[in-house]
């Protein structure tokens, strides 16, 4: 039952936004079950995936997450009746436009886990995690988030220090 | 700067083994912002509270964090007491570090380090929040029923006798339900129709009971005290108001070799039927399938012979909007069927027991038939196939049940009891008969419960096996059972006259349909889901929905009637204020910057959002913006996300408190 | 459509010019209309810009030539206010501008019933970098007019101009989208880490889309502030995704964005990516008839989910 | 006595500043267009056509750093950018309608507070000017009263010669050293200059321009022009002269930095007040503030004018707008 903590060189921040009446319950499922997954994942709670913007997501990468999980309601089981319904659409729309940008979509994971599915959830977040944990950190964002335009760069070694510093 | 306050629980040691409490209150101390951060063993309890409440005045806190359990768990428990300590309630957060922290990880460092950044989300959360005021709405009080057996009857009596109106709504042409099928009940003993059909009948005579059978919900929408239901009435082809239930068109009608449904198909009825003769309301109804006017147009019988003309051949579905506060749903159960299951169900059949096809296989509800005075055969026990009176009898219990490969892994909780009862049903039936019981384990927790298991062995001579059946076959006239006898630890073949299978209890065909228009959650079995498996096991986590009977889960007479009561306890809790507060999670427009592109209109689920005028103090419009009417609003942000330039919000997750916690990432 | 000659008859603009003019002059002195939205020439040869008229006697000002490339829809919404207060308007639109007055109807901006329409046929115009003082050809039409499928503007009040034959263009928009499609994820970062870090946030991609009619952007709120503001690199990024999700499913193609920005920054290609996904994930097309909900604001419970788990 | 250099030794001279660790800035080839950006090696210097954006950016960047802070629970530190660390440059090639601006901006950066961010940029950079020898429909730099071969704001002055290579003028001390430092890539003498730029826009009259926006604050002139405007920051950010600048924070409540960049006042939210009142609510207004600022409030108060004729507006602007246009039709009034 002892589950050693393995040591890995790099432990990625993931953010899973879910609903509150599904996988949040089905998260809490898994707590009640006690189910082991890894500490990775940080949860933000939302009443429905339909309040989920896709700036969010974005946002989340650009604040340093390696990996970013949606999850709400099956299809027909929003609270809402049709919350899921049209966070289906957003997000199909939304991982195309990253994909097209050039954001590696396996950092992106969307699932559908409902209140009962506290197995699936600790499937999910492991699943994510190791993923991500393979391929490494979310590179891109960070280094843009340090780069400046040449006219504003100036010479400081903090900034250099700061860039090299991403993982 | 903000002064939150931070508390963490250890929730005995349900947190504080995997994580350092200590260190967690000692890392949020740190945080900018935070002016008093604590641990403590059970942050729920009265002390707990206490401690909350007094850092609030001490500290002079103007935000709440309360790192703990689920926030469903609590979340309500700790808003009360930053409430009653003066602080509004919504800025009071929880940091779920037990569910989804300490009782997932293993690793100490890793879990408190990971409640840390929980604790420090949620401090910028909170930092975030902003006070909200209760939005309060008037309580239409009538009530809802869904299901007229024995659970919706006991809740809708309850609600209608303590003066609320109450509609009660039942798929079939009369109500009753499972329990009007039943011959005896256990552990007593008593006939069911003789305790049931009073009760169908103070139904119908009740002045606070609108009663609609042979109809179904079709829609529903609002939220608590404030639902708006709309009922299919299907065609009954029988006007209700006119018919006096004389049975004439009944006895009349030509087509008379229908299966009876009601008898488990032990017997026949006519097109234009009552199910049984009990039946509530005792208004006939024309089974349109088989009735050869709606065939081919060549009869008109029942037309002619009916004396008041209740006859209408033309009627139509009926859809009736009824406003209610609360709603009660008890749709109860179905039978697991051993019959070949269609492609893609979790549920499997038995192909070993035959697949439904050897006719001296039956299962419990068709014996309770069998054994029903009121039944097929007048209580006689007669064998399916030839009619003769079987000596031998199998009983097989957890037929389906108790079988993960077949699908359902749960117990069906009342087949223990009632094949117990139907051994000695039997026995008092045909006294030479001999009745075996295949068991897994015997599981009769209950008032009076083993003792009645006891006594169908000790003085009725049932015999049981402990084993499992592998096998069903028929073998000339007889029905061969094989099995094993664990206890001896020899395989046993027994030649059966009839084999009855106590087959798991389902949720109805359609509970995962009701459940989505319903808006509550659901098993992967469809049973539905209460807000609390301990605590609230009535509620759904749908406010104003409440759950009795069966359809939660497999339930005996004793425990629906329960249920129902302390379902219409809870309806008639919410009915006794005129107004009702609800969460002010909903969402609001700014109307400077909306430019009414009405996306959040055409996203809304609940119709919520209405255009708005503004106009200036002479009348003349300056511009459109939208409205969102809090009342009918459900709070599911869908708006917010849609609205390109946010000037729709939704209070409680405004994009400000979601980029903060993003922000700590 | 295709012509051996490699360059479209200027004759065909004159002779649109001619009959905008006479349409003006009569709805101006009917009275039906208050103004007219079209395009008069520019001071330096060969260049046109959008001009309102009130006057009868300056609809001789208005012209149609391949350097009518303004999409006017973007004086009819509200970030245009002024000239919706005039009255009733009369607008000069070419195919591609009408998707944009269509797509304004269907989210609640314009009602046809108060616009008079004067469709204009349209053989092109001109790209960006091109040559004012050569006809349209290959080397001087703009992209988006290469793969135009309506140059012929229908449901109009009234269209003016008659189409030739047209000479065959390679398309270079999609053949650009292809290109970036093959790329790996990395390619395609690369490609718009460096079109986007030259950004300036000058605002113009937003400033002449029909559909930025927003009275306050989101990228320009600040509490919270869901995209930085300043042209630094991420927040380039950052506005340019959230920019082309929020006209995923409204966009209509006419690509203004791209050619008013003056750091060459191809635009449209994320327009076009995303009407194409949404094409084929939901069958939506933008600008053809008013629809009452976009393709993000409907859904079927059928929808394609193979992307979640 | 004049100087020259070889195509050769210019390109030398930058690969031997970049050596010696200056920054040096000059037009480059940039994807679709050439821009002002720092060479790493003088084959990079792009000297044909004019850079889209102006020169400027050598010391009024696109967007800065101004300080940075740190929240903790002792309360908020916050770092100062320290101007010494701006690199020490050399703008190369740069126009005489890009560099002319120069001056004109350190008016205004250093009359009453003095902006240190500017003014030390300024201080650090040498400004090796170019003349012009190509102009388009859009240049008007004769019309505003500069010309082609101005030296204005430049402290050495490239002219481009008929057999190749650039005469070299010293314009001021900077120059000087600069020349001096590096003498040995330049050769004395001169040679025949090429024909210069000749753009098309007869010369206008500012002062008269200046005396009717004097009297002009409300006239149908402006809703005329800009109710095409579609606001966006295209000229403004595109202008050798615009020097309006935004300062925001950015980043979280725990840390961020104040960051400067480019503002423009065809902006709507350019002049909105923090009550939500907004005193140029309209693009109309909006406009006529650009060119009273250009062409009275700023010669007013500065006796300068915010434009060197670049172009660059009129080239931009999606809507059509042509400045010299409006200074046409002012001048013919």
């Amino acid at each position: 039952m002892h589950a050693h903590k393995e040591n890995h060189d790099f432990e990625p921040k993931i953010i899973a936004f879910v609903c509150t009446w599904c996988t949040y319950a089905g998260a809490d499922l898994a707590g009640t079950s006690r189910m082991q997954y890894p500490a990775n994942t940080r949860v933000v709670k939302f009443p429905c995936t339909g309040r989920i913007d896709p700036v969010f997501i974005l946002r989340a990468f650009q604040k340093g997450a390696d990996g970013v999980l949606v999850s709400g309601c099956h299809p027909g089981d929003c609270h809402y009746m049709a919350g899921n319904f049209h966070a289906r659409r957003r997000f199909a729309a939304f991982r195309a436009l990253l994909d097209f940008i050039g954001v590696d979509l396996q950092r992106l994971q969307f699932s559908w886990v409902s209140a009962a599915e506290g197995g699936k959830w600790v499937e999910v977040a492991t699943e994510l995690t190791e993923r991500v944990r393979a391929l490494g950190p979310m590179r891109e964002f960070k280094e843009l988030e340090a780069e400046e335009q040449w006219s504003g760069v100036i010479d400081t070694p903090e900034l250099q220090e700061a860039y090299n510093n991403i993982p | 700067m903000s002064r939150i306050g931070v508390f963490v629980c250890h929730c005995g040691e349900n947190i504080s083994r995997t994580v350092d409490v200590e260190k967690v209150a000692a890392e949020a101390a740190r945080i900018p912002g935070v002016a008093y951060a604590t641990d403590y063993k059970y942050m729920c309890s009265d002390p707990g509270q206490g401690l909350l409440k007094k850092a609030v005045a001490e500290h002079k806190l103007d935000g709440i964090v309360v790192a703990a359990c689920s926030p469903r768990m609590h979340e309500k428990t700790f808003r009360n007491a930053a409430k009653s300590a003066g602080l509004n309630p919504f800025l009071c957060e929880m940091a779920n570090i037990r569910e989804h922290c300490s009782w997932v990880h293993e690793d100490r460092e890793e879990a408190t380090e990971k409640a840390s950044a929980i604790v420090e989300m949620m401090v910028a959360r909170v930092k975030k929040d902003r006070k909200l005021v209760p939005i309060t709405v008037p309580v239409t009080k009538r009530a809802l029923v869904i299901g007229g057996g024995i659970a919706g009857i006991q809740a809708a009596l309850d609600i209608a006798d303590a003066g609320h109106r109450v509609v009660l709504v039942e798929r079939e042409p009369s109500i009753g339900g499972h329990m009007a099928q039943l011959s005896e009940t256990f552990p007593t003993l008593d006939c069911s129709q003789c305790i049931m059909t009073p009760k169908m009948v103070d139904v119908a005579n009740h002045p606070n009971i609108t009663l609609h059978t042979y109809s179904e919900i079709e829609a529903v929408e609002g939220y608590i005290g404030n639902f708006q239901i709309t009922v299919r009435k299907k065609a009954r082809s029988v006007i209700e108001e006119k018919c006096t239930g004389c049975g004439v068109c009944s006895a009349k009608c030509p087509q008379k070799k229908i299966p009876n449904t009601f008898d488990k198909n032990l017997g026949f009825r006519p097109a234009i039927y009552v199910p049984f003769p009990q039946a509530v309301p005792n208004t006939p109804v024309i089974d349109r399938e088989h009735c050869t006017r709606f065939i081919n147009g060549k009869c008109g019988v029942c037309q002619k012979v009916c004396g008041p003309g209740a006859i209408d051949y033309e009627q139509e579905d009926r859809l009736i909007v009824e406003p209610v506060g609360a709603i009660v749903v008890a749709t109860g159960f179905e039978l697991y069927s051993i019959s070949e299951k269609p492609k893609g169900s979790p549920i499997k059949g038995y192909g070993e027991f035959g697949h439904g096809t050897i006719p001296d296989v039956i299962d419990g509800l068709t014996f309770e038939r069998l054994a029903s005075a009121s039944g097929p055969t007048g209580g006689k026990i007669i064998r399916p196939s030839d009619g003769k009176e079987p000596k031998q009898v199998v009983f097989v219990q957890c037929v389906g049940s108790r079988a993960r490969e077949k699908g359902i892994s749960y117990c069906s909780k009342i087949c223990c009891m009632y094949t117990a009862k139907h051994t000695m049903l039997y026995k008092h039936k045909v006294h030479d008969g001999q009745a075996y019981v295949f068991f897994m384990d015997a599981r009769t927790p209950g008032k009076s419960y083993d003792e009645f298991w006891r006594r169908a062995i000790e003085e009725e001579e049932a015999v049981y096996i402990r084993g499992m059946v592998s096998r069903l076959y028929q073998k000339g006239d007889k029905v061969v059972v094989m099995g094993s006898d664990v206890h001896v630890g020899v395989q046993v073949e027994i030649e059966a006259d009839l084999v009855v299978l106590a087959t798991a209890v389902q949720p109805r065909a359609g509970a995962d349909t009701l459940a989505q228009k319903l808006g509550i959650s659901y098993d992967s079995y469809h049973f539905y889901s209460e807000a609390h498996a301990k605590l609230k096991p009535v509620e759904c986590a749908t406010a104003g929905i409440y759950l009795a009977g069966a359809c939660q889960g497999p339930k005996d007479i004793p425990d629906t009637v329960s249920q129902a009561s302390a379902a219409a306890a809870k309806v008639m809790t919410l009915f006794a204020r005129d107004e009702l507060e609800r969460e002010p999670i909903v969402a609001k427009v700014n109307e400077r910057n909306c430019v009414a592109c009405l996306y959040c209109k055409k996203v809304c689920p609940y119709g919520a959002v209405e255009e708005k005028e503004i106009r200036d103090r002479q009348g003349n419009l300056i511009r459109v913006v939208a409205y969102v009417n809090p009342g009918v609003c459900g709070g599911c942000g869908t708006c917010q996300a849609s609205c390109p330039s946010k000037s729709v919000e939704l209070d409680g997750y405004t994009d400000e408190q979601i980029m903060a916690m993003i922000e700590t990432l | 459509m295709t012509n051996s000659a490699q360059t479209i008859d200027p004759a065909l603009y004159a002779a649109v010019t001619d009959a905008v003019r006479a349409e003006a002059r009569k709805v101006l002195e009917s009275g039906a209309v208050a103004a007219v939205v079209g395009w008069q020439a520019g001071r330096r040869a060969g260049t046109a810009m959008p001009t309102i008229v009130t006057d009868p006697a300056k609809a001789a000002d208005l012209i149609f030539s391949p350097a009518c490339v303004n999409n006017l829809a973007l004086y009819l919404t509200k970030a245009k206010k002024e000239v919706r207060g005039k009255g009733k308007i009369a607008i000069v639109a070419k195919g591609c501008d009408l998707k944009a007055l269509v797509g304004l109807m269907g989210e609640n901006q314009l009602k046809r019933e108060e616009l008079h329409i004067i469709g204009v046929v349209c053989a092109g115009v001109q790209g960006a970098a091109a040559d004012r003082s050569l006809p349209l050809s290959e080397a001087t039409i703009a992209g988006k007019c290469r793969e135009c499928t309506v140059h012929t503007p229908e449901n109009t009040d009234v269209t003016v101009g008659t189409l030739t034959e047209l000479p065959h263009f390679t398309p270079t928009e999609s053949a650009e989208l292809a290109r970036l499609e093959a790329m790996t994820p990395a390619e395609r970062w690369s490609f718009w880490k460096e079109h986007f870090s030259r950004c300036i946030r000058c605002y113009a991609c937003r400033q002449v889309c029909p559909f930025c009619y927003c009275e306050q952007c989101l990228c320009d709120r600040n509490r919270p502030q869901a995209v930085e503001t300043t042209p630094r690199p991420a927040g380039n990024m950052a506005w340019h995704i959230v920019r082309a999700m929020h006209l995923a499913g409204r966009c209509a193609g006419c690509a203004e964005c791209e050619r008013a920005c003056p750091m060459d920054i191809p635009l449209n290609l994320l327009n076009r990516k995303m009407a194409r996904e949404l094409k084929e994930l939901y069958g939506h097309e933008a600008g053809f008839k008013p629809k009452e909900k976009g393709p993000l604001a409907e859904y079927r419970e059928d929808d394609d989910q193979s992307f979640i788990k | 006595m004049p100087k020259t250099i070889t195509e050769q030794n210019l390109r030398l001279l930058i690969d031997t500043l970049v050596k010696e660790g200056t920054r040096v800035v000059g037009p480059r080839a940039a994807g679709t267009m050439t821009l002002y950006e720092p060479l790493a090696t003088g084959e990079e210097l792009h000297l044909g056509e004019l850079p889209r954006r102006s020169a400027k950016e050598a010391f009024f960047p696109l967007c800065e750093t101004i300080l940075t802070y740190e929240k903790d629970k002792e309360g908020v530190k916050v770092s100062d950018i320290d101007p010494a660390r701006f690199p020490e440059t050399v703008l190369i090639g740069a126009r005489p309608c890009d560099v002319a601006a120069a001056p004109v901006l350190d008016a205004v950066f250093s009359w009453d507070f003095k902006d240190e961010f500017f003014l030390e940029r300024r201080r650090k950079t040498t400004i090796i000017g170019l003349a012009c020898t190509k102009a388009d429909d859009a240049c008007f730099c004769t019309a505003v009263g500069l010309s082609p071969s101005d030296t204005k704001g430049s402290d050495l002055f490239l002219t481009p010669l008929k057999d190749g290579g650039y005469r070299c003028d010293v314009v001021t001390e900077k120059g000087e050293a600069l020349l001096s430092a590096h003498a040995g890539l330049f050769a004395d003498g001169t040679g025949e200059p090429l024909p210069l730029a000749e753009p098309t826009l007869g010369k206008l009259d500012l002062e008269k321009i200046r005396n009717w926006l004097d009297s002009h604050f409300e006239d149908p002139l402006w809703e005329e022009i800009a109710q095409r405007c579609a606001g966006c920051g295209a000229c403004a950010f595109l202008c050798p002269a615009c020097h309006c600048f935004d300062i925001v924070d950015e980043g979280g409540e725990q840390k961020g930095a104040r960051r400067k960049s480019w503002d423009a006042c065809g902006f709507g939210k350019f002049t909105g007040h923090a009550s939500g009142h907004n005193p140029r609510d309209v693009q109309p207004q909006r406009y006529r503030n650009r060119i009273m600022h250009k062409f009275k409030y700023y010669h007013d108060k500065f006796g300068q004018r915010l434009c060197t004729g670049c172009g660059r507006c009129i080239r931009a602007c999606p809507v059509g707008i042509d400045i010299a246009a409006v200074l046409e039709e002012i001048n013919n009034k």
